[in-house]
């Protein structure tokens, strides 16, 4: 087991690498590459959410001076050929492939149909309008429960409900069903003393990143295509784009550049194969840049949801059933989170009997990708909303009852594995413990909430190479796109092991070219799986380095030993040096040291959160202010804390935009209308307070130390955390999301 | 011997069964075994000697690389549950 | 964006030739933060937009406690609560300023162009009507004057004629015992557009007990911001009473039309002008009985 | 297409000239046709406040002025505010407090919180609230940016 012991670098808060490039503006972005000879490429949208598309007549577009080049589909391979050589993926190929640029139906409003390249993004914009698309219009599906009903208008003809490998008959929206199921579930039910069951609406959400999406493409004479972009996975996204152009991923290079905020969001590929197909048909270099707009209605959010959650405890306290069903909103496509969502939904809680139902559902909207801890924040809604009223009705603290059924090594999850170490129970002690759990609350209108959540975190590929400089630092290469502060958080744990400075580690994240395959900045990974990758790729250098010691000292290996930066020699001959004066004495003992790490670990290690919520509900028009915000959370190890910190704070205020205001409305012919900032209401700092975030470390088993993803659980709690809060305050159980002042008045029966 | 929890969706295959005991020491073995006994479970769990996309295994609560090459210990249990999407892109 | 010409005029005359001649799609450019959007977005079809700020008479911002205020039509915000005496006597153009966008459009944005914008929604317009102010207008026959709750037609429309501009705003000098307050609802606390905006002036006896006389005005509940005329007359001669703040709110709120929007709906909208009416002038209210 | 107009202003302390259409933004014309790519576009509409820069002292939407109306004028921008030696104390304010992440919003964040401490040194966490409403920063929960600011200003 490992302990929380002292570390020399692990623990410590430096001046993170790439931070005085971020500060002076110097460090550059997808939208601030530059080339000569550069083009502008524009995409046309649908305006449509349903829509068939009868003609597309680019003509006129082409026509205008400046415009150097227009695609369509027709430009991408057919996807249709590839039926038969990749049997039930190619149905996901066509998706792919379509959700790029449509080819036979358009499936939500500002689905891409065409794209231009000009010598000026104001001509590219102009030319889109000269591109003319007939239409047939179809009724669009806008809703998970309407898009189930036997009769709804069908998006995709042949998508038929799988459950586990099997496929319905019948087409429908419906594209799958799990379920999990432990113990029996009506006996649990029969032995509860108190039963709530409750039904719930979550909106559609973005991640609202605050860079648009961009991408430059290049094609070389010899066919090498060069995609510089902002992404979180520079892989990634060379293996979607091979897949949609069909082109060998040896000749695809992508370079990734500094990123403006994902969550998620930019994995899935929108505009890159599109500068990749205008490039080819240009010859130039082509910049496409999104739009605001274009985010909100072109790019994946996460879905809207239905969720009925029932669970059962007796009088003492003890949960002895739960059930969900999950109706998850795929949007164009299928692929929703409701697998983790169904996975995460009662993961605090030691319950013997559980049923768990979920439905990944097409429906006219854009097609969800990730964000942050998919479909885990839906689904704690639900499940923490009702624990929070079982409690009530027993009379228990919502903290005394997470604590009485809380998970813990060795419980089943109801999906079926038995949890490894876990630090569920801690994060509920500091919370029980903390001061803002213990200060009075008692003001009128004043309410005080909690919740808890779990996400898995995950593991996945990473590569790590280190090049040992003369002088004594490394340099250390990565793939892992850094998002918010990881070259920090991977050098410090090199630097640990080789015990040298943070400061004399120079990290770079480099492109496909130039390091091993590394798996996407996501999934609370990166610190994790790269880190382990450094880690190892340092175990590495210093494996080598002891061999040039004992070169140097003529004694044998095994009797070298590295500790605290210096590396000695045992039995017998006594000799000693530091690894900054062996650097420099590499050359004479055999030439440059390269240490490489390369993992795919499988002990990610589950993280847990708990949060406790003061607000302030006003009466009359149904505004719900944040008035003190502390969120706990397991870290495992945290190796930088003060980027922990800050994924904790991100994640929480994220959370809270979605439980107050954030959502896509849509009017009936599936128009969002609120596709800007202005109206998308996120959170801006006078909505806030200091967000409290308080690490807890229960040091993760499968990590060499301790380390748990932290990215992700953060956003998993405060949607109930503050609807139980609300219900504190004024005595109404809220169960929609956003919690927004008009749907608090209408709750209370004022509207 | 390895046990499989039987995924609830798969217990039709199983009579019900929750989780059986199979010989084996590799996934592969472990789903052949299955197969033998109860057929139709590897097209459900499989494709082209690869596991389903979409589909994660575990292997003693911890999630594995999803091969079929990955050992198993004598007393391991064994989940197939659905990946997770967890800021991770659609399966290959 | 679409292509357009851009001139920045020094005079009067010369702008006021310029938006005679270029006719329809010609535009005034001033503080740019709601025509250069709804250019980009292609909302509005601009061939020329004609910066006036570098022309005098649009730039004045002088008070005097005798005359009132003049109040240029190009003057940003953020010199409006720059400066002291005009945070004393008009607080609830104070209140419009400060939350009209963020900072960085305070810069920029100005009073003025948020009345030529015509929006039902503007936070600006409000304390203009409830302060009584006029607009100076000059056009190719010369200078008029009109009630500023006269100058908005329909949403993004003015009363201006063709080849007419706003020159500047003027607000009479605040009666003593009087005071003004302006409050909008939004979900969040910065950077919304109102979901309703109210604003009220009043002007109580020398006790500070019995109402002379109030106004009341709204935004974002019909077509324009309303002068709410009865709602204000029901005022005059009342004491200061929750009963008679709570009659002026239900007239308030028979006279609203509101829609519903991604903003908000009709309900929410009709109940929150009486919320905000009852806000704004037990706000206006209090600030005569806080002062010395 | 309207003419290009020449444009002279003043450029972080240095006269420069430029070329631009009517229609582009001193933002595009910053990015663009001076590779001063430290202001970012987010929105494009003023909602984000990521292209922050100061004209004539005020603090701006770059993506708000037209950069013909820089004729004549003064524009601050990320760039200009370290020295060759020595980082901005906001800078260096956002570097301690860990107050980035991905660092998008960031020079608009640093833009807006120097035109804030050159007008109020001491601005209390309300007024710092207040005043950098306008920007938008999704990863950090803004807690260790207003720490920055105070810090920065608590500094002087």
């Amino acid at each position: 087991m490992l302990e929380n012991k002292d570390y020399k670098v692990i623990g410590t808060r430096p001046i993170r690498h790439d931070g005085v490039d971020k500060v002076t503006g110097r460090a550059l972005y997808g939208a601030d590459f530059q080339a000569a000879g550069l083009l502008h490429g524009r995409v046309l949208r649908s305006p449509h959410a349903h829509a068939r598309i009868t003609s597309i007549d680019t003509s006129r577009a082409e026509a205008l001076p400046g415009v150097k080049g227009v695609v369509t589909a027709k430009d991408l391979p057919d996807a249709g050929d590839k039926v038969a050589d990749l049997g039930e993926g190619a149905v996901n190929l066509k998706h792919l492939c379509d959700n790029i640029l449509a080819s036979d139906k358009v499936l939500y409003k500002g689905h891409a149909v065409a794209a231009v390249a000009a010598t000026n993004p104001h001509i590219a914009e102009e030319a889109c309008t000269l591109i003319d698309v007939e239409y047939e219009v179809l009724p669009p599906v806008l809703e998970v429960r309407q898009a189930m009903e036997p009769d709804a208008p069908l998006l995709h003809e042949h998508l038929k409900t799988t459950s586990l490998g099997e496929t319905a008959d019948e087409p429908s929206n419906v594209a799958s069903h799990i379920q999990h199921k432990l113990g029996d579930p009506e006996k649990g039910f029969a032995e509860a003393d108190v039963i709530i069951e409750r039904e719930f609406v979550t909106g559609t959400v973005h991640q609202g990143y605050i860079e648009p999406h961009n991408a430059t493409a290049h094609y070389n004479q010899d066919g090498q295509l060069t995609i510089w972009c902002s992404t979180q996975g520079a892989f990634t996204v060379r293996e979607q784009v091979a897949e949609i152009l069909q082109y060998p991923i040896s000749k695809i290079k992508v370079v990734p550049m500094e990123i403006g905020g994902g969550f998620g969001g930019k994995i899935s590929v929108y505009i890159k194969p599109v500068a990749a197909l205008l490039a080819k048909k240009t010859g130039k270099p082509v910049k496409v840049l999104m739009n605001r707009a274009d985010v909100f209605e072109g790019t994946g959010p996460t879905p809207a949801s239905f969720i009925r959650v029932k669970m059962g405890a007796t009088n003492d306290g003890k949960i002895t059933a739960a059930e969900a069903y999950l109706a998850f909103e795929a949007g164009a496509y299928p692929g929703s989170p409701v697998g983790p969502g169904a996975m995460c939904i009662f993961a605090p809680y030691n319950i013997e009997n559980v049923i768990i139902d979920g439905y990944d559902v097409v429906v006219n909207k854009p097609k969800t990708a990730p964000y942050r801890a998919p479909g885990a924040p839906n689904a704690a809604f639900g499940s923490e909303t009702v624990v929070d009223e079982i409690a009530e009705k027993l009379g228990i603290d919502p903290l005394e009852i997470r604590l009485l059924n809380a998970a813990k090594e060795g419980d089943r999850r109801a999906d079926g594995p038995v949890h490894p170490r876990i630090g569920c129970i801690e994060t509920v002690e500091a919370a029980k413990a903390h001061p803002h759990y213990t200060a009075p609350n008692g003001k009128k209108h004043h309410g005080r909430g909690v919740a808890s959540g779990y996400w898995f975190n995950i593991g996945l590929e990473s590569s790590v190479t280190i090049n040992v400089n003369s002088d004594g630092t490394i340099n250390l290469i990565e793939g892992s796109t850094d998002i918010g502060g990881t070259r920090a958080s991977i050098a410090m744990q090199a630097a640990e092991v080789l015990g040298i400075s943070a400061e004399s580690v120079n990290p770079s994240v480099v492109d496909t070219e130039s390091v091993g395959y590394t798996a996407v900045t996501g999934g609370s990974r990166t610190t994790y799986a790269t880190g382990y990758a450094a880690y190892e790729a340092a175990q590495d250098v210093k494996r080598q380095m002891i061999v040039r010691a004992a070169k140097l000292w003529e004694v044998d290996e095994a009797n070298v030993q590295f500790a605290d930066g210096e590396f000695s020699s045992i039995n017998g001959k006594e000799e000693q040096i530091s690894f900054r004066d062996l650097c420099a004495r590499l050359g004479e003992t055999g030439g440059p040291i390269v240490g490489s790490g390369t993992v795919n670990p499988g002990g990610a290690g589950g993280a847990y959160a708990t949060h406790v919520v003061d607000v302030a509900v006003d009466e009359e028009t149904g505004k719900v202010d944040i008035l003190r915000y502390t969120a706990v959370q397991d870290a495992g190890k945290a190796i930088h804390p003060s980027y922990v910190e800050g994924q904790i704070q991100g994640g929480a205020v994220q959370g809270i935009g979605w439980a107050l205001n954030e959502e896509y409305i849509y009017n009936a012919e599936g128009e969002m209308t609120n596709a800007s900032f202005l109206d998308y209401r996120m959170p801006t700092c006078l909505d806030l307070p200091m967000i409290d975030a308080v690490i807890v470390e229960v040091p993760n088993p499968g990590h060499p130390y301790g380390v748990r993803g932290v990215g992700e659980v953060p956003i998993v709690p405060p949607m109930a955390a503050i609807a139980n809060a609300i219900y504190d305050a004024i005595g109404v159980r809220m169960t929609e999301l956003p919690m927004s002042p008009d749907r608090l008045l209408k709750a209370m029966g004022k509207i | 011997m390895p046990i499989v929890a039987i995924p609830s969706l798969l217990r039709n295959l199983t009579n019900g069964k929750e989780s059986i005991t199979v010989p084996g020491t590799t996934i592969r073995e472990v789903i052949d075994n299955l197969e033998t006994r109860y057929p139709g479970m590897k097209a459900r769990l499989c494709e082209d000697d690869r596991i389903k996309p979409g589909l994660a295994v575990y292997v003693n609560g911890l999630l594995t690389r999803g091969s079929i090459l990955e050992s198993v210990d004598a007393d391991a249990e064994i989940h197939f549950l659905p990946a997770i999407g967890g800021g991770i892109a659609a399966p290959k | 964006m679409r292509d357009f010409s851009y001139i920045a005029a020094t005079t009067i005359p010369e702008a006021v030739a310029l938006l005679d001649e270029k006719g329809e799609n010609a535009r005034i450019l001033a503080g740019g933060t709601d025509l250069i959007v709804q250019v980009r977005e292609a909302r509005r079809d601009v061939d020329w937009m004609i910066d006036i700020k570098s022309i005098p008479e649009v730039n004045v911002l002088d008070y005097n406690a005798d005359t009132g205020l003049v109040l240029g039509a190009a003057v940003e915000c953020y010199k409006i609560y720059a400066d002291d005496a005009i945070c004393d006597a008009y607080p609830g153009l104070i209140d419009a300023t400060t939350i009209i966008g963020g900072t960085a459009i305070q810069g920029r944005a100005g009073v003025g162009g948020n009345l030529c914008n015509a929006s039902p929604a503007a936070d600006g317009i409000p304390p203009l009507i409830v302060l009584n102010a006029t607009c100076v207008i000059a056009g190719p026959n010369g200078e008029r004057e009109l009630r500023v709750e006269q100058f908005c037609t329909a949403p993004g429309q003015t009363a201006l004629e063709k080849g007419e501009m706003l020159v500047s705003m003027k607000i009479p000098a605040p009666a003593s015992n009087s005071s003004s307050y302006y409050l909008r609802f939004i979900p969040r606390n910065e950077m919304d557009i109102a979901v309703v905006g109210a604003g009220a002036s009043v002007t109580l006896d020398d006790a500070k007990q019995t109402i002379v006389s109030a106004r009341i005005a709204l935004a974002a509940v019909a077509p324009t911001p309303l002068f709410a005329e009865e709602a204000s007359a029901l005022l005059a001669g009342r004491e200061v009473s929750d009963e008679a703040i709570d009659a002026a709110a239900q007239a308030a709120q028979a006279i609203a039309r509101p829609i519903s929007d991604m903003r908000g709906t009709a309900e929410q909208r009709t109940h929150l002008v009486g919320v905000l009416t009852r806000r704004a002038l037990n706000g206006a209210i209090q600030r005569v009985r806080d002062a010395a | 297409m309207a003419r290009r107009s020449h444009v002279q202003t003043t450029l972080n302390g240095e006269t420069v000239e430029f070329l631009c259409e009517p229609r582009q933004s001193l933002l595009e014309v910053l990015r663009d046709e001076l590779h001063l790519t430290g202001a970012k576009e987010g929105c494009n509409n003023g909602n984000c406040g990521a292209c922050s820069v100061i004209l004539d002292g005020r603090l701006v939407n770059s993506c708000l002025v037209l950069g013909v109306e820089t004729e004549g004028k003064s524009v601050e921008t990320i760039e200009g505010l370290a020295e060759p030696d020595k980082l901005h104390p906001i800078q260096d304010a956002f570097l301690e407090n860990a107050a980035l992440q991905c660092g998008i919003c960031t020079p608009g964040f640093i833009m807006s919180a120097k035109a804030l401490l050159d007008q109020n040194p001491n601005p209390t966490e309300h007024e710092v609230r207040y005043w950098l409403a306008g920007n938008l920063c999704r990863c950090t929960g803004y807690d260790k940016i207003v720490r920055a600011v105070l810090d920065a200003a608590a500094a002087k």
